[in-house]
């Protein structure tokens, strides 16, 4: 398809002809996909399109019964699990915010931020004063410096949604896979987010799966359209919208 | 028994009646009925033998009067009667003249000891008079004991009565009785092949054994062909062997099956770690006692169907105490699993404990009625009663079940209510009773259970205790939340246990399915019947 | 801090006396204790020897107490719970300063209380039939040791019925497995072949008996005379011959004699299809004697309930609990030492019509009785051991257990005098 | 680095009852050997080795809540790991009987004698050397639950589906244990111990020092589990239990977390286990019914989990009530204690210490303070955080 090895190596994800299917229902079928370093890429699709499915591919979750998921080149997701995954530099924020709610929000960035994580560096782990800085930097940036030791099981819909993007910016990942960073945020939360995405997006390869339009205007990145498990169309937000597959399929009639 | 009994009487008065019997002969006969009464049960061998030597038809209910401990002697006299209880007193019948004494204290008579040497020479010995009976199945049961009882002075009678009977299937039982019989005898060659011959065609363990004898103590062509007859039946057992472990497998399946179904809704499809489930099988167990209690003083010519009243009442019992337990505890503790599993063990004490103080910490006797009583014999397998009526009643059971939760507008809301409370609720189910209903469900079900497991086991405060474990192994095993899973595994899991259990024995057969179990959950974390796929998250 | 414990201490203990006292304020008594298990998986058989032990000190203290005091019945519920008889055989000895304690039913739990009677020096009455290989000096077994039930009873069906091949089923602990060696020690010694003898282990509370009885069924068609020897315990007996009537196995062709069961157990079954199976015991119900017709009043009569059966163990209390008031009475005293003195040598009647005494190695000697099971549930006495059989501390079928003997009267005071070495504590021949 | 690692766990209120209970440990020995008997502070004897029971109960339930409380491991099967530490020690006991057995057999134990067994079977060998049995006390616990979890967790067997497996698991040892082939005294399992370590275990010095020993090791072993639920593995612990497959994505090896604890917990209910053995002097298969380890789940939940203190205030309450109740309402302490567990999971979800400290919360807040500082609030929600 796209194939030729430089582009394969240089490419940050790369996925090609991917399938899965549960209990004969084809979730994904014939996926294939190619991030470069540096970019964010907007995905939508209708219900049931595979976006999610497609995060639990990339993030080891899920195995996809054919087809090769690469990551910079040479590692073979499909051979991964999560854990290695992420430590390889993919970081994740879940459709529904997942925060470690009996934490303070202060832990939960101390827990996300980047480090070994084996059992006994966590054991004997002693927090540095670079550690301590990033922390507040983080906090900073997504606006909870001022909640940092209350529980974020206190925290609001939206703060959670931040809290988690804040982790994954702690985890300073090479690549973010977004998963409706703004379901449930009012219109003044939702703008924030988009801003914080793009700067994000100036250090961080990031894909974003969102359905609302304007959110998506706001990114102004190239998008990815999905139905039924494959790629319905790339481009420009305009340019999608305008294709004849995709007002078939999502925008409706 | 208690009509033979009555008829027995009845012949015993007829024959007196007509007087058939010559004094003299009749003043013999006494005296050596009543000399039953003196010596000891080493003695009493010897006059069991005379009696039986007289031919006379009236010794036959003195012998089964004997052997079933009703023969009683007064104390005054020394005189042997034929003793009914009837309420507190007995009534006594004399053996001879058929007349009937009532209202004789315990402390005037004293019973005719006897014991199995006895009891066994009786009944091998009056076979031979059942042998000339009129009724077919009493010249069939006649002709089976003498078959398993090989007694060489049998054989006059087994050819008498061959050269009139007329039922073929009495006909090859005397046959057979008669091959043993030869086999062992110093017959003529011939005759002992085609012995050999129908002992083949007989097969089991018995012919087995006379074959083997014969096959140790003669030589040439006997020798080869009790030989080659040896090898063909242990085939055949070697088969029947293995089909009948299939079968103990699936009956052990069965009450695997019986035991957790109640548990598979319960646990199963309302995720309450449900500790009180072996609790509620007792109570059904217990209901059963109470039932066939009342039963008895009530109707007791019901006592036969005492357990078709049981089960209704035993459903109503443990459901009811199952909706209390709903309504009282388990409503506060949804969406908090593990605790329900705290408070259904501590309920589980309670209830044990109550049954203990109100019914006593010993067991119960619950008896099988006739109908579940025994076993069928089928060619070479022997197939209990109460399994069968288990394994088909545990059966029934899941397919009412299947029926009700996948077919019926209630069973449609238990399972809306499972999946998705709030979406439920705001359709207008009324969740709260939906949940007490179907606990109750479960726990009647486990209830039912109790009155079939009454009918193989212990009634005791302990009773569910011993099934409680299992019952989570099955569940689990098969795969939370789905009744196929709880039925193929208690299937399985009956069979695996029996197919061990000959190798490793009962205990190590018990430990390597359990190793099973644990490394099974390895291989699919979800149980046997998983649901696959997204949703599961 | 301490305080607090010893505060908690004297509250338990004040608490304790308080509710006992109540019974008897301002009046000494003489402690007994009660060690049955109330709850649990033993219940089922202790409750009752709790029932009789309350029943046989009321009856003493109507026949005026014990050296001019009432006794008095400490009950606790050790709860089948092992480590907890331990527990509770403490606090009974250190807390309520019992005389002698009456209890304990399995053999863990009295190897669980052994070590306690020993430090604490006082006095346990073991009335359960049980494997032997023990002698303690604190401790009077009233109930069977192996050759006063296991071994007449197999002469019996080897010599009255003419057995020939013999199953020897039992569940999977120390009783069976020491009866069985026994008995396979026993049986070959009287020229029984090996393949004659089949030896089958089941765990506790195994219920379901379908491949065993077959195989027992099985074993039994070879065409020897064939009996089973079953040591299955409490609660796997009622599916077990529940299995057996239903497989038609008849005591007329394969008996089948036990030692664990008795009234009590039978009461949960119908007995209709097990007619002629045996238990040997030494005592039954249906015994007949004055003493025994007078006990089984006074039972009905303190449980208010006509149909409560008696059984072995209950007479073993009887006896056991006699002997102690006797003993007492002859050493004047409750003071442990005096009455383990004074208990060798005591004689009192027992409940078939003669007299148990005990003997230097703190077991009794008793009848032998061997019943075929009724269709009422109780035992019809087809044998009885002509005279008194001596309870046997260590049998004489056991290689390094036939060597010992026990005696604790002075000068031996020994419960395991090893008879080759002349040495006391069992050593070895080195 | 061990040394700071340990003081992180003396912390807030934990150091207080680690204290406490070590104090208890000089304490009641002193008084029990020291004071005469009518002295108003002499602890008696037979309160030294019913507490010195309780202690090890309350270490296997706190050992119980470090998988429990703050893994979200429910644990079915941890009687298991205390029985198998306390056949550890009771086969040392064992071995100490040497000749004074009742047969005088100097290697044999008594069971085998009466069996016919003629000689040591393999896994007997070392037991008489009192440092091999302490380490077997640590190791067989603790390689069963490395073996055990190492599948399990692998697998990513969860919630209930972890809690009967390992259920199974402690039934398959009942099972087995209850053999007589397997050699370890079948159904009496090991009794008749005589001394340990060269002291007899009659002598109340002897229990005074096992008192001690169970109160160091209780207060040693609440310190480690504080410091480990205190440190950033702590952090982890919780959120594998709050959001497991979050703490995946993050890049956290869930599997290793759970197996490092849940061995951890397996080890120190080994050594509950093998203090217990020689205080009450039996050890018998009764230890792993599946009953029993369903009764540490409830000492933890009634004391309230998640809080390492409240397990031992809850395995102490229950026992002691159960103490009390078996002695004083004989035929009815079953209605009681089943009562309570109904009450406490249904009143009190949080458990004593919970509700307790839920309860001063609340009474704080009802005072007209002024307002907390932020770090305060964060402080204070830190403590309940646990509960």
């Amino acid at each position: 398809m796209i194939d030729s090895n430089t582009q394969v190596t240089s490419t940050l994800l790369y996925l090609d002809d991917v399938s899965v299917s549960f209990d004969g229902f084809k979730a994904i079928n014939g996926l294939s996909l190619a991030i470069e370093p540096g970019e964010m890429r907007a995905i939508i699709g209708p219900n049931g399109a595979g976006k999610t499915t497609m995060m639990d591919i990339i993030t080891g979750k899920t195995r996809p019964d054919t087809g090769d998921v690469l990551f910079e080149g040479q590692m073979d997701l499909t051979q991964h699990d999560e854990t290695e995954i992420a430590q390889a530099g993919i970081g994740r924020k879940f459709q529904k915010p997942t925060v470690f709610e009996s934490q303070t929000v202060r832990e939960n960035l101390e827990l996300a931020l980047s480090g070994n994580r084996g059992v006994w560096a966590s054991l004997f782990y002693r927090e540095s004063e670079a550690d301590a800085a990033r922390i507040e930097e983080i906090l900073q940036t997504v606006r909870l410096q001022q909640r940092a030791n209350e529980l974020a099981s206190d925290l609001s819909h939206g703060q959670k949604q931040w809290l988690e993007i804040g982790m994954l910016l702690a985890q300073d990942p090479k690549l973010l896979l977004v998963d409706e960073p703004v379901a449930g945020m009012t219109d003044a939360e939702t703008v924030e987010t988009a801003k914080l995405l793009r700067e994000i997006s100036k250090t961080h390869s990031v894909i974003v799966v969102e359905h609302d339009m304007g959110f998506i205007r706001d990114l102004d990145v190239k998008v990815t359209v999905l139905a039924e498990g494959s790629v319905l169309a790339e481009g420009s937000l305009d340019h999608v919208s305008a294709h004849p597959d995709v007002i078939e399929s999502y925008l409706g009639r | 028994m208690t009509v033979l009994r009555a008829l027995l009487v009845c012949l015993v008065t007829l024959l007196a009646s007509y007087s058939t019997i010559p004094a003299a002969m009749a003043d013999d006969l006494k005296d050596a009925i009543n000399a039953l009464a003196e010596g000891s049960l080493k003695d009493r061998e010897a006059k069991v033998d005379a009696l039986l030597e007289t031919g006379d038809d009236t010794v036959v209910p003195v012998l089964t009067y004997l052997a079933e401990g009703d023969l009683y002697f007064r104390k005054s006299d020394k005189q042997v009667f034929l003793a009914d209880k009837t309420g507190r007193t007995f009534s006594l019948t004399d053996p001879i003249s058929g007349d009937v004494i009532p209202d004789i204290s315990k402390r005037d008579i004293k019973k005719v000891r006897v014991n199995n040497n006895l009891r066994r020479q009786i009944r091998d010995g009056l076979s031979l008079f059942a042998l000339n009976s009129r009724d077919s199945a009493k010249r069939l049961a006649a002709a089976e004991t003498i078959y398993k009882a090989q007694d060489a002075s049998a054989l006059p009678a087994i050819e008498a009565r061959l050269a009139k009977e007329q039922d073929a299937q009495v006909i090859a039982f005397l046959q057979e009785a008669r091959a043993g019989l030869t086999l062992t005898s110093d017959a003529p060659e011939e005759a002992k092949l085609s012995a050999i011959e129908i002992l083949r065609d007989k097969g089991g363990r018995q012919a087995l054994s006379i074959l083997n004898e014969a096959a140790e103590t003669s030589e040439g062509a006997v020798k080869d062909a009790a030989s080659r007859a040896i090898v063909a039946i242990e085939r055949m057992l070697a088969i029947w062997n293995g089909v009948q472990n299939i079968w103990y497998g699936l009956s052990l399946g069965s009450v695997l099956l019986l035991a957790s179904i109640g548990l598979a809704i319960t646990f199963g499809v309302m995720g309450v770690i449900n500790m009180a489930h072996g609790e509620m099988v007792m109570l059904g167990a217990y209901t059963t006692f109470a039932v066939q209690q009342a039963v008895q003083t009530a109707a007791p010519g019901l006592i036969d169907y005492s357990l078709l009243f049981a089960i209704p009442a035993a459903f109503l019992v443990a459901g009811a105490i199952g909706f209390v337990l709903e309504r009282g505890i388990i409503r506060f503790l949804y969406g908090r699993p593990l605790e329900t599993l705290l408070a259904t063990w501590g309920v589980s004490l309670i209830l044990q404990q109550a049954v203990r103080t109100i019914f006593g910490p010993t067991n119960q006797e619950v008896s099988n009625p006739g109908w579940m009583s025994g076993a069928v014999e089928l060619a070479g397998l022997s197939l209990t009663w109460n399994r069968i009526w288990i394994f088909f009643f545990a059966l029934a059971m899941f397919g009412l079940l299947f029926a009700l939760l996948k077919r019926t507008p209630m069973g449609l809301q238990m399972r809306a209510v499972t999946q998705n409370r709030n979406m439920a609720s705001s359709l207008g189910v009324k969740t709260p009773w939906v949940d007490a209903f179907t606990f109750a469900l479960g726990s009647g079900i486990a209830g039912i259970a109790g009155v079939a497991l009454s009918q193989i086991g212990n009634v005791s405060p302990n009773l569910g205790q011993s099934y409680i474990i299992d019952s989570f192994m099955v569940v689990v095993f098969g795969g939370v939340g789905n009744l196929w899973g709880t039925l193929i595994g208690a299937l399985t899991l009956g069979v695996a246990n029996k197919f061990l259990e000959p190798f490793a024995g009962a205990v190590l057969g018990k430990i390597l399915v359990l190793v099973f179990i644990i490394l099974f959950i390895q291989k699919r974390p979800r149980g046997l019947f998983a649901l696959k796929g997204r949703a599961v998250e | 801090m301490s305080s607090r414990i010893s505060h908690f201490a004297a509250a338990l203990a004040l608490t304790t006396s308080l509710i006992s006292a109540s019974a008897a304020f301002a009046e000494e008594t003489i402690k007994v204790g009660v060690l049955h298990s109330l709850s649990g998986t033993m219940a089922i058989s202790e409750t009752t020897l709790k029932d009789a032990m309350l029943m046989l000190i009321e009856e003493q203290n109507e026949k005026g107490g014990l050296l001019g005091k009432k006794l008095e019945p400490v009950v606790v519920d050790p709860a089948s719970d092992w480590p907890l008889f331990a527990e509770k055989a403490r606090e009974l000895i250190d807390v309520n300063d019992v005389s002698a304690v009456f209890g304990c039913w399995t053999s863990v739990s009295r190897k669980s209380v052994l070590p306690v009677f020993e430090e604490l020096n006082s006095i346990l009455f073991y009335p359960v039939q049980y494997e032997g290989e023990e002698s303690q000096r604190n401790v009077f077994y009233t109930g069977a040791a192996p050759n006063q039930q296991a071994i007449p009873a197999v002469d019996y069906l080897m010599e009255q019925e003419g057995v020939e091949r013999w199953v020897l089923a039992g569940t999977d602990y120390v009783y069976p497995r020491t009866t069985n060696k026994i008995l396979e020690a026993y049986l070959k010694a009287k020229g029984v072949a090996a393949e004659d003898i089949m030896i089958n282990y089941t765990p506790f509370g195994h219920s379901d008996w379908q491949t065993i009885v077959s195989d027992i069924k099985a074993f039994g068609e070879a065409g020897k005379k064939t009996a089973v020897v079953s040591t299955v315990n409490g609660d796997a007996n009622v599916p077990f011959y529940k299995e057996l009537a239903n497989q038609g196995i008849k005591a007329e062709d394969i008996p089948v004699v036990a030692f664990s069961v008795g009234e009590e157990e039978l009461a949960g079954l119908d007995t209709e299809p097990l007619v002629g199976h045996l238990a040997a015991w030494n005592y039954f119900q249906s015994v007949d004697s004055d003493a025994n017709y007078e006990f089984i009043d006074a039972w009905h009569a303190f449980t208010k309930d006509e149909n409560r059966v008696t059984n072995d163990p209950m007479e073993a209390h009887y006896i056991g609990f006699n002997m102690w008031v006797k003993a007492v009475e002859k050493a004047g005293s409750t003071d442990p030492d005096a009455v383990i003195d004074a208990l060798p040598g005591i004689s009192v009647p027992n409940l078939s019509g003669g007299y148990s005494a005990m003997m230097p190695n703190h077991h009794i000697t008793k009848p032998v009785l061997i019943g075929e099971i009724q269709d009422d549930g109780q035992f019809d006495i087809v044998y009885e051991t002509p005279g008194l059989v001596p309870g046997d501390a260590w049998s004489d079928y056991l290689p390094d257990s036939a060597k010992l003997i026990s005696d604790w009267r002075a000068p031996l005071s020994c419960g395991n005098f090893n008879t080759e070495t002349n040495e006391c504590g069992g050593k070895g021949a080195e | 680095m061990i040394s700071a690692f340990l003081f992180r766990g003396l912390a807030g209120r934990i150091a207080w009852v680690a204290a406490f209970i070590a104090l208890l440990g000089i304490l009641v020995p002193l008084s029990n050997l020291m004071l005469p008997s009518d002295h108003a502070l002499y602890v008696p004897d037979y309160i030294v080795s019913l507490f010195g029971k309780y202690l090890t109960y309350a270490l296997l339930a706190m050992a119980l809540d470090l998988v429990w409380g703050y893994c979200g491991i429910l644990s079915l099967g941890h009687g298991a790991f205390f029985a198998l530490g306390g056949y550890a020690m009771g086969m040392y006991l064992m071995r100490q009987i040497g000749s004074r057995g009742v047969y005088g057999d100097p290697i044999l134990p008594d069971f085998m004698v009466f069996l016919n067994w003629k000689e040591l079977p393999w896994y007997w060998y070392g037991f008489d050397q009192f440092w091999f049995a302490a380490i077997m006390v640590l190791a067989i616990p603790g390689l069963l639950a490395f073996v055990f979890g190492w599948f399990a967790f692998r697998s990513r067997v969860t919630g209930v589906y972890l809690s009967i497996i390992t259920q199974a698991m402690t039934y398959a040892l009942l099972l087995a244990f209850f053999r007589n082939d397997m050699g370890f005294g079948g159904n009496n399992g090991l009794t008749d111990f005589k001394d340990i370590l060269g002291y007899t275990l009659q002598n109340p010095a002897t229990r005074a020092g096992l008192f001690a020993a169970a109160a160091f090791a209780l207060s040693l072993a609440l310190v480690i589990s504080s410091a480990i639920v205190r440190s950033k593995f702590g952090k982890v612990l919780l959120a594998t239990r709050d959001a497991e497959s979050r703490a995946r994505f993050l890049g956290y090896r869930v599997e290793h977390v759970k197996l490092f604890v849940f061995t951890l917990s397996a080890m120190m209910a080994g050594i509950a286990g093998a203090l217990y053995v020689p205080l009450v002097g039996i050890i018998n298969p009764g230890e792993f019914a599946p009953a029993n380890s369903i009764e540490v789940v409830i000492w933890a939940a009634v004391g309230g989990r998640g809080t390492l203190i409240g397990p031992i205030i809850g395995a102490i309450t229950v026992n002691l009530g159960k103490s009390w109740f078996t002695a004083q309402f004989p035929e009815y302490w079953l209605f009681v204690l089943g009562g309570l567990f109904v009450a406490v999971t249904v009143f009190m979800p949080k458990g004593m210490l919970g509700t307790l400290s839920s309860f001063s919360d609340k009474v704080k807040s009802l005072k007209p303070a002024p307002k907390p500082s932020q770090t305060e609030a964060g402080e204070m929600r830190k403590e309940g955080e646990a509960s």
